[in-house]
């Protein structure tokens, strides 16, 4: 039987090691796995790489993390938010290398660790600073940039509903990066504000699909 | 000397915007063009987390957290609008989809070059977000700015000195003072504030500027 | 007012040139377009190359279209099904070439025309046959294909319901190539077993935003 | 001698399928490892025209033409399935999401080469599919093909002599003779049908066999 079902935060995320790559979905607050985070931040892992679209809101989630000084490198299409004062103090101090990663690479390339796709050409950052350093190549007349997947150990995701076999659906912009960075890690974590039962997802309408999920916890929010 | 505020800027970037075209707003200025979009037309928003067809801001009391637009303000969906994830959100974009994509800035170039994301202050963080995708991807590209800094130099350059976001991609500009069209044959005035003449207009412009021959007076409703 | 319903088949098809590129989606006949099909024929356009996983069943749909000689090319990765008689007399007289592509390639390839994406690597194919003439390269110790972008002039696809915006959704597994070819053509017409009012189908689950779609016409099945 | 009919190859290969496992089964042959999967486990059958969790054949009645497997067979969804399109249907594929494809084959070599998708017939066009897909991208590939052609020639190969699927990828044969897992050390036989001793059937095969220390008979119940 499939049961992807865990009991509690701990539970979640246990096994996940010092100097893992994580993938935090979310865009803001919106879709970030603010609980999930917490309890990695409770289990004490340190020495980070995290990919997530933003560097965390307030003294929370991602935030938090950082202030914590648990991560090494955060991997980021726009860091400077109305509150990320945590990952400035940080990046003031030089206490975290930033890989800025324009937002739509981010997600192609996270995509592309998902399917398979070991490389792939696009025009966006073509002449710009963030393509030094890269390779890039002339396609029908036009500069292209050489993009690489980028792949996590571990992502964290938020989704409104899933059940045991690990189906989930989202609600309305909190959706975001959840589902690309569930394709993208080799262990793909989800809380949900609701576990409902196996058939009660319509499947016309799951949008990740149980196959990318490993585990699956309740939190009611 | 009177000029366009920032909410007449928006109102005059929103007349452009064709029926029934597919428009990606910037952070920003640009997102104040949502407020002055033509009733007549249905015009649908695209935001880069995820949703076709935002509508306005909420009215006090229907707020959803979960429903952001780009500039993580609160929005609303209209009937015929649809979710869906980051990565669809950018093949629209990177894809050639949205007809437009109207981006604030920090200079232009006279050749369309466009610097948007980072004015290099080592105190700060850069951070790029959707931009480079944006001016990459969008079938094209029209910028609003103010013309000149507030120390007065020209936000619309012979070059850009601020790292590029893309080059040769914005088509049309907006200002405080003008509407300037990006052409194969350099900038092309069409519209000036009333109480600016040409040569006024060009001594605060760095890059070289031309008249349009049916170049109009730029006015806007009081907002 | 945006309004992309299109009042019969006939206004549906209507502009395609001979000589062009389209994409036809389906799986053997589940979700295949067979009115929009019929109704190109009808509209007489010749010289074809077509984008499709099969090569048409029967004599209906694109077997009728190959019968009747209109189409040059297929671009295809499964072409001889159960009853495809009609494509295999015109590939056995040299009436039609034929470019054969994975499965998961050919759709790749057109998401990669739709989703700005010049040009990428996958292991499909590699060191085998179908792989011979294309660039190829080392990653990660592994020899990878290069694949390129595959765009149509026009793609004819099938869906349950559609609106006015030509927001779409399917059924089942007449899912299928639907909504990446609706992706990956300049023109692009959906035929709907019914058009529903704006705001009827749920934003959550609509699978083809209307951004795709210029335009729909309801045939009732 | 006896041999294990079609059906009896199909239950062995089902037998090792594990309880979670995501599997897609190919065309033809590995289709009837569906009827045969054990019923204490919960396994979730992938279908690249964009199906997870296909149940078995629809019961009379019950039929529903907009829902077929790989194979155009008319098929079911259990609860807890769902539907999506092609290209999530590859990506899955490619992406390495799938625990095991099992896939027929015309022949496997010693090195785990398949060739499965033309035999380079010139009276008949070639057809892949999602074998290629499917050979380069599933975390395991496992085999079922008879032993041998009609005409008695080994269908498993020093190389194969058809166009290659892809290189290296086999991991376990299941023929109506042996079940035989490909190692850095070469073939190993597992099992080989209670009527043949091993001497007879490396005759009937051409790569090189090892016969493993545990080897056991392979035997099926009648189906």
């Amino acid at each position: 039987m499939i049961d992807k079902r865990v009991k509690d935060l701990a539970s979640a995320v246990a096994g996940i090691k010092d100097g893992a790559t994580l993938l935090f979905a979310g865009f803001g607050q919106v879709g970030e796995p603010v609980e999930l985070i917490q309890a990695l931040l409770e289990a004490g892992v340190r020495d980070l790489t995290v990919a997530a679209n933003n560097s965390g809101t307030g003294e929370v989630g991602l935030a938090k993390l950082i202030r914590e000084r648990r991560v090494r490198k955060l991997i980021c299409s726009f860091p400077r938010t109305s509150d990320s004062h945590c990952f400035e103090a940080a990046f003031a101090e030089g206490a975290i290398e930033l890989e800025l990663v324009p937002q739509g690479t981010l997600s192609e390339r996270m995509r592309a660790a998902g399917a398979g796709i070991a490389g792939f050409y696009v025009r966006t950052g073509a002449e710009t600073k963030l393509a030094e350093g890269k390779e890039t190549r002339m396609i029908d007349g036009k500069l292209h940039v050489l993009e690489r997947p980028l792949r996590g150990d571990v992502a964290l995701i938020k989704a409104l509903k899933g059940d045991r076999w690990g189906n989930l659906v989202y609600r309305k912009s909190a959706r975001n990066f959840n589902p690309v960075m569930a394709m993208a890690a080799d262990l793909v974590i989800a809380q949900v504000k609701e576990i409902v039962e196996l058939g009660a997802l319509d499947p016309e309408c799951v949008v990740t699909p149980g196959i990318f999920v490993d585990r699956v916890v309740e939190v009611g929010r | 000397m009177k000029q366009l505020s920032r909410r007449q800027m928006a109102w005059r970037a929103a007349q452009d915007i064709a029926d029934g075209a597919y428009v990606n707003l910037g952070i920003g200025l640009p997102t104040l063009v949502s407020d002055y979009l033509p009733k007549d037309r249905e015009i649908v928003l695209h935001s880069e987390n995820g949703i076709l067809g935002m509508g306005p801001a909420p009215k006090p009391g229907e707020e959803d957290p979960d429903l952001i637009n780009a500039g993580k303000g609160l929005t609303t969906l209209l009937p015929g609008g649809a979710f869906f994830h980051h990565n669809d959100a950018f093949l629209m974009i990177r894809g050639g989809h949205l007809d437009l994509a109207l981006l604030g800035a920090y200079e232009i170039s006279e050749t369309g070059d466009i610097a948007n994301w980072t004015v290099e202050d080592p105190a700060t963080p850069p951070g790029v977000g959707g931009a480079m995708d944006l001016a990459a991807g969008a079938k094209e590209i029209r910028v609003i700015l103010e013309h000149n800094t507030k120390e007065g130099a020209s936000r619309i350059r012979r070059r850009c000195h601020y790292p590029l976001t893309a080059s040769g991609v914005v088509k049309r500009i907006y200002t405080n003072l003008a509407v300037i069209d990006v052409t194969p044959d350099g900038l092309v005035v069409r519209e000036i504030v009333p109480e600016l003449d040409f040569s006024q207009l060009q001594d605060k412009t760095e890059a070289r500027l031309t008249l349009a021959n049916d170049w109009r007076k730029l006015e806007a409703p009081a907002i």
